[in-house]
């Protein structure tokens, strides 16, 4: 009886399936972590302005303008989500209560984001 | 003149006749066709979900339209192509007459609209993906790549259900649930319905409806589903962990982002091509600055038009026998397990995160891994708020979030390598 | 090299030879090529109606141009698919092969342009008419539903038509007017562009130009057809009546409406799936409000899409052979009569409608019943406001209108049930 | 001869449409008159404010707010024609002319609904 | 249960080796697999000019990334329809019933979605061309038509670069370049991607990558390629000319040119239908005023659309072993020849028009009838304005400039005609 | 061996070309030339009043209007050209500069023609 329903299709599916879901997760896990050390080689080849370095660039060279000028031009391009937060982050600050609210106005504008 | 005039009400009566026994609602009389009816209701219940409860309703409301009109009888929405038929005898001459009949559409009549539309379900979800592609930032995930290690364990969920249709399988071997069938529901934990489509498209499209239904009504779902899950898995300490403010991305990083994906991603998983391919190349579109018209007709007009159609077509393959079963039910309760384990797979990492770099990492983000843009951002942002009002997650959640877009991708492309879609 | 020269010589003699011979003025000389110089003209006169005239231009040029490039002698816009030539004793493998290539577009590049278009038609006119529902506002219908009658009587013209068509028949067998061509002729008279078309499609596709042509002219052609018979049909006292305000509609019906026609519909008569389950997913889309998006997909771009191929896919099947023969004279002959009774019929059943009510209803706006949205209306308005210039009728007129729309659909309903198309 | 004609396929033909014509027109009534009745329905489940009950709501609950927004959606977002009437009704008081002539500038905007 | 654990630990040990084996990465190493690594470069140089360089962004985006997806191993995005396999001594039902499955698309799973495009690809460039007419404004044309001779002569390029090819292909017989692929590399200097689009798909879809990408490149480089060239050709005296401004263009004229030009030239070219015909077709939707909402769609959503899937299908069709070949460095080699000549021959009719009309015609604004919209006839303007900055040639150089895609498609039409295409 | 080479596939491809060159450039001509000739008529047709003319209707008709009109609507609905050309052409005067600087701007807008 034990046999027959271990030997079954069923329990061969999940002894099959146990492999597949084991090795799947970490593929899953490798291919992340890859484009992760990826990514960390981007912030040291395209960010190295560390604090310091920043402090000196704003007396020689003006550089403060262009991130104000990036942040405008991502938040408008691209996503709400950053003006978004900012807003919430201001009204609730002004009036101490929670965000829940006032995210109602801003969900309209980002929820097409979830159009798919 | 006589006999004219009983021809003409012996016509008359057979015409009313057929008006009545070839109606719709005759048809609910024999056969299956009551089951029409449960699916009829079952459309209705969708539609209210999507309108009234505003559960996607981008999807949701095409989904249960396409599945309200493939059940009214004999509306013939999802009639298949005939070709002409083939007559005795037929000789490799004749057949090649039929094949230039059917090449010049003239066979095209007997297509029903969405028949039409669910034969080209196969591309439908790459071209979804191109568009959300040109409408994500991937800046928050560049900027804070640990992201991805939540994007990565926000899919636990998908392979917990696949294990759990399995046992299912095994233990009720009548349901069908086999590896194809199990991985199209483990995808549902993914909260993404493109994914979820293309690998149900491919493994095992007699399940489309019931599991886009239920991938898009879980997707609505998160703002229920997750909470309750992150303030059973973190302490108060954990949820007011502040986060640094995110660096900023210059563009060239966000330009290179998707071609580095796109070549390492399907190197090292062919099969993931339809949809990080498709979604990278959106997002180039949109980030690389000067093909801003590609970027929006590629995240508007041809993305709602795939939309639509995709959306009917789905709903459309919802038929009595499929959908009306033990399994549907089955895939509800799997998906909503594949659902709250990915949440938990993905604060459980966070918390581990947070102790490692020092309380540094805000566990909630972690829930915010399982995709569902922006929605599940938006669920990190507010159960933080909720501890204190001051602490803004959403940007740090949004890294998670998209890493989980990604992260699904990746599940489906394993999926489909191993199951051989 | 003297060789060599003459070579060259006697190519270009050649080539020059082959460039007068094979150019499309040499072939107005051969056979019946000169039909095709006549179809240019008639090309070049529905041209002038549609931009000198605005005669419903949006559908207008595009098969005027369809004509005009169908009609161009070699111009090969119209080409059917050449599927690669059976050899002699071709055995089943050698027809697979061919088969093969065909699936994989090898013989695409045979295909005109327009022919590409042309096989897509079964499935334009629900394309269009899901772009017509998100553009209507039923609103004047849901707070009036008497103008559904009304909407009812203005079909009877199709029926006359119809009969008329089928009298023609009987007198000139010739004409080859059966029931199937009686039937596509007589929708003319539904004053409705994609209702003509579909059942043109699966009816009689060899009219389809003609029928359609007639069709949107007359559309465009209502403030001529109309004002006359609306006249002679009522009394001043009948034009003068002021009809009572509407009661304002919630959004709530406004959803409900689609969806309760939709069901209500198709299960009478499942042949209108097509026209009226488009029709009022589009109006679900735009009503709704949560698929905004949607809705201005289906109504713009993807409408204007397909009203940019079908209108040349229409106009590029204005074959001499069929065109430029009696049949066609009989169907404008038939259309306009169709509209005129249909106007009638409208208008009558208003007289009627007034009596009963006590003259709450103006008989005006029983012409708008013909469907032809907004002209319809805006006739039935201008009329009425030749005799009091105070009395805003616009709006009650458009229930009727509106409701013509669904009258015609269920009329083409009737047509493909009982005709089996 | 009479008989030939009679019984051509053009008489058959004509006899049978006159069936279809006959039953057509009848089931197109039909089909209109059930949705004319539920409409009647409509009305009576969502219309049931009186004049009075209005007049009632008014003091109470503050509903005139609602209506005035509605009206201002639907205007906006679906047809333009109550606005178009109700500018050209107060155009064509003002100047007491016939409306025909002021309809052509609306006609464009309103134009886009024939594009069938 | 130790069998049970061993069965899983050889599965996992199993698939780990698969996904190993079966990785791109693996098939770099097996066979031409070295050959896609390269392509993966040339995609990424063109991605870098697309958008470093802002070469023609519109196109080279989608072209690079369609080469790209296309050259990763195993990704699958351009498998061809694979036909379910025909069984041995297959009778002529079997492969009827196959047939009936391709008919619902059954195979359609197998189809790589960059393949779809491609299969499509003979109706796309005509599409592009309806876009591209109902963006263009040749009432600078109308009001000097002059500027046709300067269109015609600027396509001697064409020619020179077709006979280059031919010699080339003469001179290295393995290069395999016949009339249809040299006819093909010529058009490239018609400086049109459209026109080069189409005809290579007739002639020589296999060069269809390599000739897209000269075409669109070199329209990019048409600042650097064309002044060095004016400026040697011309002497100060000429290029300081100024001509008498334009006189007024009717919009009755507009009309009529789009109509008149279609009939005439394609009555002369038949084969120039798919270009002129939709180029004219969606010119006139702009210039009629009422159907601007065509004009709109044209223009926008669906030419987008087409240049999305028409970009990514040529850049897929760019296989290793018909692009990184000696071929690919001669089209690119006559290409920029093409462009330079046809460059001189627009300038040197300028400087003969100079001469016959005593100094009313700049010769720079000859270079401008090459094409490449609206670059050249900048180019022009700019050359002309470094001599005298207060000399505003750019309206006189709009002329030659639209008149350069006329004279293009015209050539295509003699190609596709004498080649049989 | 010149035999061989000039009898190759090599030389009858090269020489068949060279009529197919020489007739295709022909064509081009011829047809072009036709549409150059059909403009003129255009030009006659419909472009009558001279300068004199001109400035006598501008006395009895106020056609004037008409033209700016025009002007406007081209600009406007088609191609920014023009109204790129006379802008460069105004800032370049008052500056006394290349019009190379300038360019860039409008650039942008027009660049949207290039994209087949
Ligand atoms: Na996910
Ligand atoms: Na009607
Ligand atoms: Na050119």
């Amino acid at each position: 009886m034990l046999n027959s329903i271990l030997f079954s299709t069923g329990s061969d599916n999940f002894i099959e399936g146990l492999g597949s879901a084991v090795s799947g997760f970490l593929i899953t896990f490798v291919v992340l972590i890859l484009i992760c050390f990826i990514l960390y080689l981007f912030g040291k080849a395209f960010h190295k302005p560390t604090a310091e370095t920043k402090a000196e660039e704003v007396k020689t060279e003006e550089i403060p303008a262009a991130p104000v000028e990036q942040a405008v031009t991502e938040s408008a391009a691209t996503d709400d989500a950053e003006l978004v937060a900012a807003i919430t982050a201001a009204v609730a600050c002004c009036l101490g209560r929670s965000t829940d609210g006032f995210v109602v106005r801003s969900f309209r504008r980002i929820g097409k984001r979830r159009g798919r | 003149m006589n006999l004219i005039a009983m021809d003409f009400l012996s016509d008359l009566g057979d015409v009313l006749t057929r008006f009545v026994t070839e109606s719709g609602f005759a048809a609910f009389f024999t056969g299956d066709g009551w089951k029409n009816l449960i699916m009829i209701a079952v459309a209705c219940v969708c539609l209210y979900l999507a309108i009234g409860k505003k559960y996607e309703p981008l999807l949701l409301v095409p989904i249960s339209v396409g599945m309200l009109l493939s059940n009214l009888p004999l509306a013939g929405m999802m009639n298949e192509v005939v070709l002409q038929e083939l007559p005795e005898n037929a000789t490799v001459p004749d057949l090649y007459n039929i094949m230039t009949q059917y090449a010049n559409g003239e066979m095209a009549q007997s297509n029903g609209l969405l028949r039409f539309f669910y034969n080209l379900k196969g591309i439908f979800p790459s071209l979804i993906f191109m568009g959300v592609g040109a409408m994500t930032d991937f800046g928050p995930l560049i900027a804070n790549p640990k992201s991805l290690l939540l994007g990565a364990a926000a899919q636990l969920g998908i392979f917990v259900a696949f294990l759990g249709a399995l046992a299912l399988g095994w233990a009720f071997p009548n349901l069908g649930f086999d590896l194809n069938v199990a991985a199209s529901i483990g995808i549902i934990g993914g909260a993404d319905g493109p994914t979820a489509i293309l690998t149900t498209t491919r493994l095992a499209p007699a399940y489309l409806a019931p599991i886009a239904v239920a991938a898009y009504s879980y997707m609505a779902l998160v703002p229920v589903i997750q909470p309750p899950i992150m303030k059973a898995l973190t302490t108060k300490e954990e949820r007011l962990v502040r986060m640094d403010q995110l660096r900023p991305v210059s563009q060239k990083e966000k330009i290179l982002f998707p071609i580095v994906v796109t070549i390492l991603v399907i190197l090292i998983l062919p099969d993931t091509a339809p949809l990080i391919g498709m979604l990278m190349f959106g997002n180039l579109l949109k980030e690389c600055l000067v093909t801003r018209q590609l970027a929006d007709t590629a995240s508007n007009a041809l993305m709602y038009i795939v939309t639509i159609m995709l959306g009917t077509a789905v709903g459309a393959s919802a038929e009595a026998q499929t959908f009306l079963t033990a399994q549907t039910l089955g895939i509800l309760l799997l998906g909503v397990t594949a659902f709250a384990v990915s949440t938990a797979g993905g604060v459980l990492l966070g918390k581990i995160m947070c102790k490692l770099t020092g309380g540094k990492v805000n566990p909630l983000i972690g829930a915010a891994g399982v995709s569902a843009v922006p929605m599940a951002a938006r669920v990190a942002q507010k159960v933080g708020s909720e501890e204190d009002p001051t602490n803004f997650l959403l940007m740090h959640a949004m890294g998670p979030n998209v890493a989980g877009v990604i992260g699904s991708a990746v599940v489906a492309g394993v999926f489909l390598k191993f199951l051989g879609g």
